[in-house]
C-alpha cells in the first residue's frame, strides 16, 4: 500500500485544487466525463503494466488502438461496397500469414538452439497458416447471418491483438531481439498497415450500433444524478483481474521474479521465456479491448492519427503509478490512479482555462514531480529507517 | 525534357495534398478520375505529419520522379516561397486548396479559406440571430487552412472589415458587441482528444451557445460529446467539411449547417489544368490565375441534394481504387 | 617497530539497515605485512574493506595513513594513498577486452588519446604474472569465472599499491592458480607492499599471513600473532567453539545408479564424448583446473545448455532434459557456481527466493499457497541456520555465505534425487561449510546423490566417495576412496597419468 | 568493422534494387537530396547514439529539435512586433530559471547525500541564476547591432540543448531517475513550451537569412553535375570528432565501460555520473544543431508538430547501426549508416510509387528484418567459434 501512497495524496491534491478553483470541476456531468476518460487509457496502462513488471517495454500500443479500431469499423460498417464475404476471406488471409510467420519465427530460433518447441507442434501451425490463407484466398464468398457477424468480428479482432501480443514476445525470447526495437517496429508496422488496409479513409459507425456504443458510451445510474460510465466497470473488473494474476498467482510471481533476474529464474525450473510471452500478450490484449472501446466511444477513426502516442500516456502512467521500467515492480491499483491523475490534469487544464498550448508543458512538469517526488521520499525512508535502528539496534 | 516519369511514356503529374484526411481521399478520386479520362498517370501524395517538411521531401521526390507537373496544397505557403518556387522551376506547378501568394505558381485552383471562414460566420450568425457564447475546435493552427478559417469566422463575428492578414492570439476571449469567441482549442489531429476538448467546454461552459468544427473530424467529436451530455439541439454546432455524421446530424436538426468545399474538383481540375499546360495550352488559365471552386453554405434545406451528389463521388471514388 | 603503522583503522563503525556490520573495529597494518582477516560469514570483513577502499564510508571512526588521519571519501582518494582492493564480487565489463579492463580508469594517454599500444603490452606482462595465459584483445565476457577472477588480481596488481587488499581472491581459483598468486603475493610483500588478505580457505591463511586478526559479528573478536595461527586456534576466535580440521565422513554403501550420464557432448566443450554415473547415497566430487570445463558439465547435466549428444537416465529411466524446467522434474538440482547471477534473485526477499522452484508444486491452481510459503521458509531458515532479519529481508543486504545457504535452501525445499553443486562452499565460512558438508552427507544417508565440484582440495580428499578429475573438458580420470590423494588429483588435473592404479 | 558489415550490405541491396527498378533514382538531383535527408537525421542518431552506450535513452529529441527551431526562428524573424531587446531579456530570463533549477536539483542531490559538488559552487550557481533573470527582467532592453544579434542568437540556441541535456544528466545521475521517465517528461515539457511561446504560430524565416539557410540548403559542386549538400559535410565533421571521442579518448572508453557495468566502472575510480551527464549533453547538443539545420533547411517551424517522433527515427537509426540498447555496445559509423538505410527506403517508397500508406509498414519491417538478421549471424558466429573451441582447446 506505500507505494501507491504518494500517487494517491497527488490525486487528491490535483483533484482539490482544481475543485476549489473551479465550480465547474466537481460536476456530475465532468467526474463521468474524467472517469470515462481514466478508464479507457486505464486500461491501456494496466495492460503495459505487465510488460513493464517482466522489464520490458511495449511502444506499439497506440498503433494497435489504431489498427484494431479501424478493422472493428471497416469489418462491422465498410463504406463502400464489398463483395459477399470479403470479411470472412480477409480475415482468414490475415489469420494465415500470421500463423506462416509465427512458425517461420519459432522455426529460427529452434534452428539457434533457442526454443525448445517441438518440430512437429510448428509443422502444424505452419500448415494451418497455409491451409487457413488458402481458404481465404479461393474459397467461394458467403456471408454469416447478422447476428453472427457481431460477436464474430469483435471476438476477431481481441484475436488479433492478441496474437500480435504474442508475435512480440517470440520475438523478444525466441529470437532475443530488444523488447524497444521490437515494438518500435510494431509501432510503424501496424500504423502502416491500418492507413494501408483502411486507405486513408476514416472510419465509424455512422449513427448505427448504439447498442454495441453503449459498452463506450453508456452510463449506469448510481444516484438520480450521477451514472458510472460502463468502462470504468470494464477496468474494474480488467484491474481486480489483474491484480489477482500479478499478486495471487504464480504467473505474476514469476513475471515479477524473471523481471528482476531472468536467469536465476530460468535456473529455478521456469520456462521464463512462456511467462515473458504472457506478459507481451497481455499487454495487447487489453491495448485491443482499449482500442474497441475507443473506437466505440469516439466513433470516428483516423488511419494515420488514431492512437498516437497513447502508448506514452500509458506508460507515463504506469511509470506514475510505481512501475519500475527497470522490471521486477509495479502495483495495479497504482497504475489506475496513474491513469486517472494523467486524465484529471488533462481536464483541469481545459475546466481552468489554461492556454491548451501548456497542456503538454503541464503534463510533463507534473509527471516529473511525481517521480521526483517519489524517489526523495524513498530516499527519506531509508535514511529514517537506518536512524531508528541505530536508536534501538533490534 | 520530361520523358521518362512513367515506362508506359504517358505524362506523370503529381498531386500533393496537406495532410492525411478523408476529405483528401475524395481529391484522390477527382484526381485519378481525370487521370483515367484523359489517360494520364497521377500520382497521390498525401504527407503524414509534420506536414511542411513532408511536404518538402515530397516535392522533392517528385521532381526526381521528373514529373510533368505538380498540384500542391500549401500548409503554409509564406515559409515554403522557395520549395514552391524551385518545383516551379523545374516542372509545371499549380497550388490547390489552399494558395501560395507571391509564387511562382501557374495557377490557384480552389476556394479562399479566409471567405469560407466568413461564411461559417455567416452560418454561426444564422443559427445565433441574437449572438451568444460560442468556441472554436480545430486539430492545428500554425497552418493556413486553420488560421485563415479561424480568422474568417472571427472576423466576420465580430463584424470586423475584410483583412485575412489580421491575427488574434489563441487563449484570450474575444469579445464582440453580439458575439463572443470563449476560446480555440486544439486536439492535434487526435479525434479522441477532439472529443474531450468538446466535453471539457461543456463542462466549463455549461451554457455555451454555439460550437464550430473546423476540420472534418470535429463536427462529429462535438456531436458526440453533446449527445452524450444529452445536449444535442440546444448548443448549435456549425461545421466544416462533409463527414457523413455532420451531413446525417444537419438533416435531424442538431447541426445547423456546414461550410463544404469541392475536394472532388480540386483533384479533378487540378489534373484537368496540368495536363492542358504540360501539352503547352496555356490558355487554360484565367486571366486572374484563380480557378475559383467556391465554398457552398450546406443547411438542412440543401442537405439531401448535395448527400446525393457526395454518393455519386465516393462511388466513383470505389470504382476508381 | 617505531614508524608509524602503515594503515590504522579506530573505532570504525557501519550501519546497514537491518545490520551494524561493523561495530568500532580497530586493527592496524605494517610495512610489508601480510594481515589476514578472517570471520563467519557476515562478520563484516568486505564491508570494513570497502570502507578503506572508498567505496563506502563508515559512519563513525578514523582511518590513518601513515599515522595521518585520512579522510578515504572516494575510490580515488584511495587509489592516492596507494590503497587498492580486489572485490570479492567479480567487477569488471564484460564489453571490454582484458587489456581495458586492466587500466580501466588509469588508461595510458598520448596526447590526449589512449594509448592502445602500451596498453596491451603492459597488460600482458600483468596478466603472464598472475599466469592467465588469454590473449588481452579477449572479451572478459568471454572468459570464465575463474579466468575473470584473474583479470581481476592482474588489473588490482597493476596499481603499484602500497596497500593490497583482497576479499576472497581465491573462491573460484584452484591450487595451480592459487600457487602462482602466492608467489606473487609473496615477492610483492618482499618489495614492501602491504597486503590485506581475506579468506574462509585457513590452511591458506595459515600458509601466508604474518598475523592475522578476527571478526565476530562485527567487533573485533582476537588477534593471532604469526606463532599462534592454527586452525583450531583461528576457528575458536571466529565460531567461538571448536570445529574440526578436517570434516570427518563415515564411507556408505552406494545405492543403485540414480544419475547416469552416457557419451554426452558438452556444447563448446571438448569434442569427445562423456560418461559418468553417479549411485544412490554417493558422493561424487569433480576435481579439475579453472577452465577445465566442470561447470559447463554440470551446467549440461542440468539442462542449461543442453548436451549436443547422448543420453542421460535417472533413475534407471531415460530423460530428456534441455532446459533446467526438464531437469528438475527428472528429480535433479543445481547450486550453480555463480549465486548473484544464476543462484538467486537478488533483490527479493529470502521467503519469495525460496519458495521460487517449489511455487508451482505447493501451489492451489496457480494460486500461491503462503502459508506453505512461509511455512517452508521459516524451517529452512531453521535448518540451515541463515543469518537474516526475517524471512522478508531482501537477500542483496546478506553476506556471500548466508545467500549461498538461501540457495541451497531453494533446493532442499524440493528434496531431489540428485544434487548437482558447483563449487558450493564458496566464499563460505568454516562453520557454514561443515554445516554444508553435514546437509550433504545427510542427503546422501537418505538416498540422494550428490555430485559436487570444487576447486578446493581439502574438501574433495574430505568429503568425496569417489572423485572424477577434469583436464581441458575431458574427464581425465577416477579415484575411488583408497587411491584419494592430493598429487594423484594434481596428476591428472595438469594433464599426467595418475601414479598408482 | 564487423559490426557494421550487416548494416552496410543491407544500404548497398537497398540503394541496388532502387536503382534498378527506377532510373529516376540516382539521378544526381535525387542523390543530392537523399544525402541532405541523411545528414539531418544522420546528426540526431549520432547524438542519440552516445546515450544509448552508456545504457540510457532519449526520448526528447524531437522536442528539442521543435523547441530550437522555433526559438531560432522567432529570435531572428519575429512575427510581430516586439519592444527593443526582447530577445536578451527572454534569453537571460531563461537562463536565469535554468540555473537556479539546476541548482536546485544538485542541492537535493546534495541533501540526500547522492553528490559530492562543492556547497559553495553550488550557492554561486544558484545566485548567478537570480542575478540573471534579474538582469533580463528589470534591465533595460537595448538591441545587439545587427552583425552581432545572428551568431548570439545561433550560440545561444545552442547552449539551450546543451543545458537541457545537462538537466537530463543531472536528474538521471543526481536524483536518480529512469532515463527513460526524464526524456519522456522531456518529450510532452519542450513540446508545451515550443507551442506555448510560439502560441502555435508557425515559424519561419521568410525570404531573408539567405546566407544563414544556405548551412542547410547550400551544396558544394564537387564535379560539374554533382554537388554535396551542406549538411553532409556537418553530419562528416561531427561524426569523425564523435568517433574519435567515443573509440580514441578516455571519455568514450568510460562511457562503454559504464553502460554494460557501471558499479565496476565507479569502483576503478571513475566518476561515472560525470560521462553519464556528458552522454546526454552530446545528445542534446546534436539534437540542437540538427534543429537548427533542420529549421533552416524546412523554414517552416510548426510548434505542435515540429520534429514529432524524430527521436524514434533517430533511436532506430542507433539500433540498425548496431547500437544495443542493454548499453556498451555502439559504432558511430554503423549509425550514419543506419540513419542513410533508414532515409533511402522513405526516398526509394516514394520514386518507385509504392503507395505512401506503407511507408511505415515497409520502415518497420525492414528494421525488423535488419536487426533479427544481425542477431542470427551473431548466434551463428558464437556456434562457430564454440565448435573451434572445442577443435582446439588453448
Ligand atoms: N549493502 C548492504 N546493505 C545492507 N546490509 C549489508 C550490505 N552489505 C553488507 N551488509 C550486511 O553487513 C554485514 C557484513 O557483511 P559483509 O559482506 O561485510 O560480511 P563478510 O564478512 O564479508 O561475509 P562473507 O565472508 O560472507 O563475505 C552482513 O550482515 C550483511 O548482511
Ligand atoms: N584460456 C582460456 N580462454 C578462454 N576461455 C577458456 C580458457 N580456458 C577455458 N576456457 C573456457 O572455459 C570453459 C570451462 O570453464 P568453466 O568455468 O566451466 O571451468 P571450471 O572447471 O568450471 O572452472 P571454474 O572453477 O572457474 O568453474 C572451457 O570449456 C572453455 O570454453
Ligand atoms: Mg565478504
Ligand atoms: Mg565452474
Amino acid at each position: 500500500m506505500k507505494k501507491i501512497l504518494g500517487i494517491t495524496t497527488l490525486l487528491i491534491v490535483v483533484v482539490a485544487a482544481t475543485a476549489a478553483l473551479s465550480p465547474n470541476f466537481l460536476t456530475a456531468y465532468n467526474v463521468q466525463n474524467i472517469i470515462r476518460w481514466s478508464a479507457l487509457f486505464g486500461i491501456l496502462s494496466v495492460g503495459v503494466a505487465f510488460v513493464i513488471v517482466t522489464g520490458g517495454i511495449d511502444l506499439s500500443i497506440g498503433s494497435v488502438v489504431g489498427l484494431v479500431g479501424c478493422t472493428l469499423a471497416m469489418l462491422l460498417n465498410p463504406i463502400d461496397e464489398r463483395p459477399p464475404g470479403w470479411a470472412w476471406k480477409s480475415v482468414f488471409q490475415i489469420q494465415g500469414c500470421i500463423a506462416i510467420v509465427a512458425a517461420v519465427i519459432w522455426g529460427l530460433a529452434r534452428f539457434y538452439g533457442r526454443s525448445r518447441g517441438s518440430g512437429r507442434r510448428l509443422l502444424w501451425l505452419g500448415l494451418a497458416g497455409a491451409a487457413l490463407f488458402a481458404a481465404g484466398r479461393y474459397a467461394p464468398g458467403f456471408d454469416l447471418p447478422a447476428w453472427l457477424h457481431l460477436p464474430f468480428v469483435v471476438l476477431w479482432v481481441l484475436a488479433l491483438s492478441l496474437q500480435i501480443g504474442l508475435l512480440h514476445g517470440l520475438l523478444i525470447t525466441k529470437i532475443g531481439l530488444q523488447p524497444f526495437v521490437v515494438t518500435l517496429c510494431g509501432l510503424l508496422f501496424y500504423r502502416g498497415l491500418t492507413r494501408w488496409v483502411a486507405a486513408d479513409q476514416t472510419q465509424g459507425f455512422g449513427s448505427g450500433f448504439t447498442g454495441l456504443r453503449k459498452l463506450a458510451t453508456g452510463k449506469l445510474p448510481l444516484t438520480d444524478d450521477f451514472a458510472l460510465p460502463v468502462p470504468a466497470i470494464a477496468l474494474a473488473v480488467l484491474a481486480i483481474l489483474s491484480g489477482v494474476l500479478l499478486n495471487k498467482t504464480i504467473f505474476g510471481r514469476y513475471m515479477l521474479a524473471l523481471g528482476r533476474n531472468e536467469t536465476a529464474t530460468r535456473y529455478s525450473g521456469i520456462d521464463t521465456d512462456r511467462y515473458v510471452i504472457l506478459a507481451y500478450a497481455i499487454c495487447s490484449l487489453l491495448a485491443g479491448i482499449g482500442g474497441i472501446l475507443f473506437a466505440l466511444d469516439i466513433n470516428s477513426i483516423q488511419p494515420s492519427g488514431h492512437g498516437n502516442f497513447y502508448e506514452l500516456y500509458a506508460i507515463a502512467a504506469a511509470v506514475l503509478g510505481g512501475c519500475s521500467l527497470r522490471g521486477g515492480e509495479g502495483s495495479i491499483l497504482g497504475v489506475v490512479i496513474g491513469a486517472a491523475v494523467m486524465r484529471v490534469l488533462y481536464n483541469a487544464i481545459n475546466v481552468l482555462g489554461i492556454p491548451t498550448q501548456l497542456e503538454f508543458a503541464i503534463i510533463g512538469l507534473v509527471i516529473l514531480g511525481g517521480v521526483i517526488a517519489d524517489e526523495l521520499v524513498k530516499r527519506l525512508a531509508a535514511k529514517r529507517r537506518a536512524a531508528r535502528q541505530a536508536r534501538d539496534p533490534a | 525534357g520530361k520523358s521518362d516519369a512513367s515506362a508506359d511514356g504517358k505524362k506523370t503529374f503529381g498531386y500533393v495534398t496537406n495532410g492525411i484526411a478523408s476529405f483528401w481521399v475524395i481529391a484522390k478520386a477527382g484526381a485519378l478520375a481525370a487521370g483515367e479520362e484523359l489517360d494520364v498517370d497521377v500520382e497521390v501524395r498525401m504527407p503524414g505529419p509534420p506536414e511542411d517538411a513532408e511536404q518538402k521531401r515530397t516535392i522533392e521526390e517528385l521532381l526526381a520522379m521528373n514529373v510533368d507537373g505538380i498540384a500542391i496544397s500549401p500548409v503554409k505557403p509564406d515559409n515554403q516561397l522557395d520549395v514552391i518556387n524551385e518545383a516551379a522551376a523545374r516542372t509545371h506547378l499549380i497550388t490547390h486548396d489552399s494558395d501560395a501568394p507571391g509564387s511562382d505558381r501557374l495557377v490557384y485552383i480552389g476556394m479562399d479559406n479566409y471567405l469560407a471562414g466568413r461564411m461559417c460566420g455567416e452560418l454561426v450568425k444564422e443559427a445565433l440571430p441574437d449572438g451568444g457564447e460560442i468556441m472554436i475546435f480545430v486539430g492545428r493552427l500554425g497552418q493556413d487552412n486553420a488560421d485563415l478559417r479561424r480568422q474568417g469566422l472571427i472576423d466576420e463575428l465580430l463584424d470586423r472589415s475584410m483583412d485575412s492578414t489580421r491575427h488574434d492570439k489563441p487563449g484570450e476571449e474575444l469579445k464582440g458587441d453580439k458575439y463572443t469567441i470563449l476560446d480555440t482549442r486544439t486536439d492535434n489531429f487526435d479525434s479522441a482528444a477532439a472529443k474531450s476538448q468538446a466535453e471539457d467546454a461543456l463542462a466549463k461552459y455549461p451554457d455555451i451557445d454555439g460550437m464550430v468544427g473546423l476540420f472534418a473530424y470535429n463536427p462529429p467529436a462535438i456531436l458526440e460529446a453533446l449527445a452524450a451530455a444529452g445536449k444535442k439541439g440546444e448548443v448549435q454546432v456549425i461545421a466544416f467539411d462533409e463527414d457523413t455524421v455532420t451531413l446525417q446530424a444537419i438533416e435531424d436538426g442538431s447541426c445547423h449547417g456546414t461550410v463544404v468545399q469541392n475536394p472532388y474538383r480540386y483533384g479533378y481540375e487540378s489534373v484537368k489544368m496540368l495536363a492542358a499546360i504540360a501539352e503547352g495550352d496555356k490558355s487554360v488559365i484565367p486571366a486572374s490565375g484563380f480557378l475559383d471552386i467556391p465554398a457552398r453554405k450546406i443547411t438542412k434545406d440543401s442537405v439531401v441534394d448535395f448527400r446525393t451528389e457526395l454518393e455519386s463521388l465516393i462511388a466513383g471514388t470505389a470504382e476508381v481504387k | 617497530m617505531s614508524r608509524a603503522p602503515l594503515l590504522e583503522v579506530r573505532g570504525v563503525s557501519k550501519r546497514f539497515p537491518g545490520v551494524l556490520a561493523l561495530d568500532r573495529v580497530s586493527l592496524s597494518l605494517g610495512h610489508g605485512e601480510i594481515l589476514a582477516v578472517i570471520g563467519e560469514n557476515g562478520a563484516g570483513k568486505s564491508t570494513l574493506m570497502k570502507v578503506l577502499a572508498g567505496v563506502q564510508h563508515q559512519d563513525k571512526g578514523d582511518v590513518l595513513v601513515d599515522g595521518e588521519p585520512a579522510a578515504i571519501d572516494s575510490v580515488n582518494a584511495a587509489y592516492d594513498r596507494g590503497i587498492v582492493l580486489i572485490h570479492q564480487e567479480l567487477n569488471l565489463c564484460g564489453n571490454l577486452d582484458v587489456a581495458s579492463n586492466v587500466y580501466l580508469g588509469r588508461e595510458p594517454r598520448r596526447h590526449g588519446l589512449i594509448d592502445h599500444k602500451t596498453m596491451r603490452t603492459q597488460a600482458q606482462a600483468c596478466i603472464a604474472k598472475v599466469g592467465l595465459d588469454v590473449k588481452v584483445s579477449t572479451l572478459v565476457e568471454r572468459l570464465p569465472i575463474g579466468r575473470q577472477q584473474l583479470v581481476e588480481i592482474a588489473k588490482a596488481l597493476s596499481v603499484d599499491a602500497r596497500v593490497l587488499i583482497m576479499d576472497e581472491p581465491t573462491s573460484s581459483l584452484s591450487t595451480r592458480e592459487t600457487e602462482t598468486l602466492f608467489a606473487v603475493i609473496e615477492d610483492l610483500c618482499a618489495s614492501g607492499v602491504s597486503i590485506v588478505y581475506i579468506s574462509h580457505r585457513l590452511a591458506e591463511v595459515k600458509r601466508l599471513a604474518h598475523r592475522v586478526v578476527v571478526l565476530r559479528d562485527g567487533h573485533n573478536a582476537g588477534e593471532l600473532a604469526r606463532d599462534e595461527i592454527e586452525h583450531d586456534a583461528m576457528v575458536r576466535l571466529m565460531v567461538g567453539r571448536d570445529v574440526s580440521q578436517f570434516y570427518a565422513r563415515k564411507p556408505h554403501e552406494p545405492g543403485a545408479v540414480a544419475l547416469e550420464a552416457e557419451d554426452i557432448v558438452v556444447p563448446g566443450g571438448a569434442p569427445e564424448p562423456i560418461s559418468l554415473r553417479v549411485h544412490a547415497r554417493e558422493i561424487v566430487g569433480i576435481a579439475g583446473l579453472v577452465g577445465a570445463g566442470r561447470s559447463e558439465l554440470i551446467e549440461t547435466l542440468f539442462g542449461v545448455t543442453p548436451a549436443v549428444r547422448g543420453h542421460l537416465r535417472v533413475g534407471g529411466t531415460d530423460v530428456r532434459i534441455s532446459s533446467p524446467k526438464d531437469a528438475i522434474a527428472a528429480g535433479l538440482a543445481l547450486v550453480p557456481e555463480d549465486r548473484k547471477q544464476s543462484g538467486l534473485v537478488l533483490e527479493m526477499a529470502v521467503r519469495e527466493n525460496v519458495s521460487l522452484p517449489s511455487l508451482e508444486r505447493e501451489a492451489r491452481r496457480a494460486f500461491i499457497d503462503k502459508r506453505a510459503e512461509r511455512e517452508v521458509a521459516g524451517r529452512m531458515i531453521a535448518d540451515l541456520g541463515i543469518k537474516t532479519r526475517d524471512d522478508r529481508q531482501v537477500v542483496k543486504d546478506l553476506s556471500g555465505g548466508n545467500q549461498q545457504k538461501v540457495v541451497l535452501a531453494k533446493w532442499l525445499a524440493l528434496a531431489p534425487r540428485v544434487l548437482l553443486l558447483d563449487e558450493p562452499t564458496r566464499g563460505i565460512d568454516i562453520g557454514a561449510k561443515h554445516e554444508i558438508y553435514a546437509l550433504m552427507e545427510r542427503l546422501a544417508a537418505d538416498g540422494v546423490a550428490v555430485l559436487f565440484i570444487s576447486s578446493e582440495m581439502e574438501e574433495i580428499l574430505g568429503i568425496s566417495d569417489r572423485v572424477l578429475v577434469m583436464h581441458e573438458g575431458r574427464i581425465a580420470g577416477e579415484l575411488g576412496r583408497g587411491e584419494l590423494d592430493e598429487e594423484a588429483v594434481m596428476q591428472l588435473a595438469t594433464g599426467g597419468q595418475p601414479a598408482r592404479t
